[in-house]
């Protein structure tokens, strides 16, 4: 429960917090502030998350994509990406120049589309592990895999030998038992699981009787669901031995010490980082003061 | 540091301004902060700001920064000096409205591509027509003082629907503007669009660009006016957003060409050319 | 969507605005407030629905018992009740005295309790109504039925012959299809279902690395939980006929108006009440507003 | 209206009191407001309070109101002025004690279970022993108070940690108190129970009531030294409450009988014979 360094996985990182997948683009971001953010002392994470990637290019949901809570948000972003191809000529290069290691989030609709995103990126030298993407309530695909302990177990089945690389598996809370996926994915050899992926959520237009979303549902995060989080980290962490990775509502360093203490080897921010853009950095500082007091 | 299209780059994170001051404008409100921190922004950029507290409370919303326009940087003896020009419509405008001299102000910023000029276009001979209206007059008045700085030909056009919506006529004290009211208070009596048509269909027909910011339905008739003549222009755009730095892909806006951009770090300024409406898709805009 | 009277499963209420059940004591309130209280134009609430009983008495979980977050709180109260003896003597009485429609909330282990349960209060003249807590997350067995549609399916088969009054099951938000459950609960006869009840949550005290609950884990309401609310409504209103209690979060007019647009018939206000024992009146008189403009 | 045991009932619902001063005292402070359509409360009585606005925010708590045993109840000719001693210990204290004259305190109340004495004793013959500590002092300032005025033989003993802990004094200002600090920088120096069994062992012995609030360790030893030496006392508890009027069933207190009473409604006055100890129970207060 410190803020020092950490192995994971066989990586060793700086300090445990990391990003939630598709909450920072680091190349946008970049290009906002500049090469002053890839300076290793000022990047806000230990090891980098990507957006979850597909086969296919995909352009995302219709707008409106954004709903505020008075603790968090609802999106229904859609999962817009390049697409491997696009992904590995624009997006990789980039993300090679971070001054942390490399995790390519990815999400298919079958074991196939698995198969060939694992292979066309597990294989890159930037490419340190791979986060598979079974829990975006967004996109119907994603549920299938991720509410079934015998499909997530036949996926990891076919996948796992296909690399050496880290497999973290990501899941779902909207699930009656979370840990009976976190149990099949250890079973079929994951290295790691992440939790919580948003929360199945809609908000109904202002002055109107249909849903604002362009999707009509998304997911929430941000501090609504941070002790959501803590319960289904806490009851992951107790039944299996591969490692996890915490997330929920993280905008403090006391909220990333709760998820340490539920068990949680690593901690992400997603949606503290849309209000500051150094939340990582800061969250981090202030588990490090608490690691001292 | 200046990016290729000629943004400015932020400075990393977030920081907190001090309010110096926070005045009534029309219905609106100029709201001013020294940024001492920080560059002078582009015309056409704009700044995530949240109050430093009082940003929600009693379980109610706001809980993400709001994206304003930069409306003036000035420079002056204790820092750089933004203003932004704001309506109270909800609770962040609400919030960021009751701020006082003296309180915080968190900022991320400037942030997203600015005004610029097609290359093929020699603006300081071409000259630029600005339309605006309503509270898009905040980014035009910054551009209108660089453009005037450069000496680049300036005519501009602002339209109001009332007096309770004439805020930041300030901003433009210095020159002179054609006006169009809806209501007929001020200036021609219609709107600010059926300035700009004369003005292209007259003799003083742009072959410079048409700068342009204010309410969709404006913004969309700019669009349409310039497009049916072949005139160039550029839009500044809104559409909700949670991060302004590309983070969250929730201010997607349709292309054109299908897809969408991000219009934080693709916008908001978009070639008129560049989308197929300014007017924002999707049900929740009906509210 | 108007504040005006509705008709639920048969019963005439002057106002769609129902508390949920556990979060509002009337005979402990008109105790605190007085006679004031059941006053027909000063009640909050249409209909008054009783906190949870269960066939032997219940001391509740140990405390501490309560954790706040920015926007709600966790709850592990344990269904502390008398048991239906000391319901049907000491509390019914004050509760036939409210001016509004009763009730009564009930949770068996088992088909067998359920029916002592309904056999002992359906006869009741004072009651109107049943709500069966298939959800209750403090309690291990409440999850069972609540869980599966077949168990709820059995039980819904088995009680049901048991009264011609309403019967309205009230479902968890911890599952991955409360549609499932609500189509299951119609099938076998219910009358309504309602939802959302709390969802799993865990806080960890601060300073330790220990759950601050006495009973380790709670249920999250309030605030946090109204968007989650509104999708689990929709998705239920939309799939089932019967009428539809909608309630989780509710703090304002239009969250109760949201509630509404998303299928329900009744909205319910909870944890609101415990920072305004009016909470309920004023939601009502903000409803009205809504309904006007 | 008034309880059977001398409760005094609330108005219905919750109502904006206007807060009239706001005085730091001692590491304390002493909040008043102004109770226009409230009742006079009875001692030992409490109150639910929350800022009207600046209630959490920026995604923080408080969300929940907070309780408070009123301290002084004065009727003035602006009305009924209600005093709350408060510590700044957590955002919920935090946002009270930053509340300004003027500003708007939500509150519900009076709710509870008054102090009182057993039907068998003669309190105005037997007098009363008030104990208290810290926070400890604002329900027995009102005790004082409405003892005194009965005519009912008082004695009081306060006790205090250090001077960063010795706010309310000013409460006391009257009368005649026995003192005790932790720090020997007031009065005796050691726990104001050693001034309590001295006067119980002596010639002073009670046969009348102790009346005691304070931190829990404090109210643990008055109830072991009352219980040893079968002296009847009345302690005034804390515990977390979300609600504060019985719908929550968030603050039980184990009873020596068994079971949980709510502490919000059979309190918080409680007889140091109904319970088995003033110790909170659970993990959480180790925190
Ligand atoms: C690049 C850019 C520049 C801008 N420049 C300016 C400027 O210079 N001056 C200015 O005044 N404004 C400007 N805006 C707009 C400004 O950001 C919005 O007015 C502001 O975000 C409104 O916030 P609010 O909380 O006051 O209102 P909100 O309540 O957020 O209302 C704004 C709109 O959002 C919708 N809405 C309502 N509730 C929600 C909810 N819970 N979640 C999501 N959407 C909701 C409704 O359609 C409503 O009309 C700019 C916006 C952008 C993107
Ligand atoms: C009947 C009664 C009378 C009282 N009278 C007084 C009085 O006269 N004066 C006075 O100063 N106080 C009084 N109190 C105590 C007062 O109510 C508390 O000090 C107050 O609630 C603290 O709120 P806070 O937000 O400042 O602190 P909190 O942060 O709520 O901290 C208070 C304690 O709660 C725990 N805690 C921390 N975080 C959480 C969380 N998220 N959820 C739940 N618990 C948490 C910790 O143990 C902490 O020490 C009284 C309490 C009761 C029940
Ligand atoms: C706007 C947004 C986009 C997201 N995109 C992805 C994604 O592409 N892949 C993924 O696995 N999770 C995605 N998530 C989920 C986050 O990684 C994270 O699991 C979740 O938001 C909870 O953490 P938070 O409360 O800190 O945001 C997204 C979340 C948000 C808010
Ligand atoms: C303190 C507390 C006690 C509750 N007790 C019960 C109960 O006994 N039976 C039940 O069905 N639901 C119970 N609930 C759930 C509520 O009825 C309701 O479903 C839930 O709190 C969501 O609504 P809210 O966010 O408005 O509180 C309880 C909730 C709280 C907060
Ligand atoms: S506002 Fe977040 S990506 Fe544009
Ligand atoms: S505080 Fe809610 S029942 Fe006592």
């Amino acid at each position: 429960m410190s803020a020092s360094p950490v192995e994971f996985c066989g990586i060793e990182l700086e300090h445990p917090i990391i990003n939630g997948s598709g909450t920072f683009d680091a190349n946008a971001a970049r290009r906002v502030f500049g090469d002053e953010l890839i300076a290793a002392a000022n990047f806000p994470f230990s090891a980098f998350v990507s957006k979850t990637i597909t086969p296919a290019p995909r352009p995302g949901n219709p707008p409106p994509r954004l709903w505020e809570e008075a603790a968090g948000m609802i999106n229904s972003i859609g999962l817009p990406n390049k697409g491997i191809e696009g992904f590995l000529e624009h997006d990789l290069p980039g993300l090679g120049e971070l001054p942390v290691p490399l995790i390519v989030s990815v999400m298919g609709t079958s074991a196939e589309e698995f198969t060939t995103l694992i292979e066309g990126v597990a294989e890159r030298p930037e490419v340190d592990g791979l986060e598979l993407n079974i829990s975006c309530p967004n996109v119907h695909s994603g549920l299938i895999v991720g509410e079934q302990p015998t499909e997530t177990l036949a996926l990891l089945n076919a996948v796992r030998p296909l690399t050496g690389k880290p497999l973290i598996v990501k899941l779902t809370p909207n699930v009656a038992d979370p840990v009976a996926i976190a149990r099949a994915a250890e079973a079929a050899g994951a290295d790691a699981v992440s939790l919580i992926n948003t929360v199945k959520a809609r908000a109904i237009a202002p002055g109107s009787s249909e849903p604002w979303l362009g999707a009509g549902s998304g997911g929430l995060s941000g501090p609504a669901v941070r002790v959501i989080a803590v319960k289904q980290v806490a009851d992951v962490a107790e039944a299996v031995a591969i490692p996890v990775v915490g997330m929920g509502g993280v905008e403090r360093g006391s909220d990333a010490r709760d998820l340490l203490a539920a068990g949680a080897t690593l901690v992400a921010v997603g949606t503290a980082s849309f209000r500051d853009p150094l939340a990582g950095a800061r969250i981090r500082a202030e588990l490090a003061e608490l690691a001292m007091s | 540091m200046s990016g290729a299209d000629g943004r400015v780059q932020a400075p990393l994170g977030r920081r907190r301004l001090t309010v110096s001051s926070n005045e009534p404008s029309g219905g609106y409100r100029i709201l001013s902060a020294l940024d001492e921190a920080g560059p002078a922004p582009a015309a056409g950029q704009f700044y995530m700001l949240a109050a430093e507290s009082g940003w929600g409370g009693n379980a109610e919303r706001p809980y993400l920064p709001r994206a304003f326009s930069v409306a003036e940087a000035e420079v002056t003896d204790k820092g750089l000096r933004l203003d932004f020009l704001l309506e109270d419509v909800g609770p962040g405008t609400h919030a960021l409205a009751a701020l006082e001299a003296g309180e915080g102000l968190m900022v991320t910023g400037p942030l997203g591509r600015p005004f610029s000029a097609p290359r093929e276009i020699n603006l300081d001979a071409a000259g630029a027509i600005l339309v605006g209206g309503g509270l898009g007059l905040a980014p035009l008045a910054i551009l209108r003082k660089a453009l005037g700085e450069r000496g680049v030909p300036l005519r501009t056009l602002l339209g109001f629907r009332d007096e309770a919506h004439s805020g930041g006529m300030e901003l433009f004290r210095c020159c002179e503007v054609g006006l169009a009211s809806e209501d007929g208070h001020a200036g021609h009596r219609g709107y600010v669009t059926d300035l700009l048509a004369a003005m292209l269909d007259g003799d003083q027909a742009a072959s410079g660009v048409v700068y342009s910011c204010g309410p969709p339905a404006m913004l969309e008739a700019v669009r349409t006016m310039c497009a049916e003549r072949g005139v160039a222009c550029e839009l500044a755009l809104e559409t909700p957003m949670a991060c302004g730095f590309g983070a969250c892909f929730g201010c997607a806006v349709p292309l054109a060409e299908g897809g969408y951009m991000r219009l934080c770090v693709d916008g908001p300024v978009v070639g008129g050319n560049q989308i197929e409406t300014a007017m924002p898709a999707g049900s929740g805009h009906r509210g």
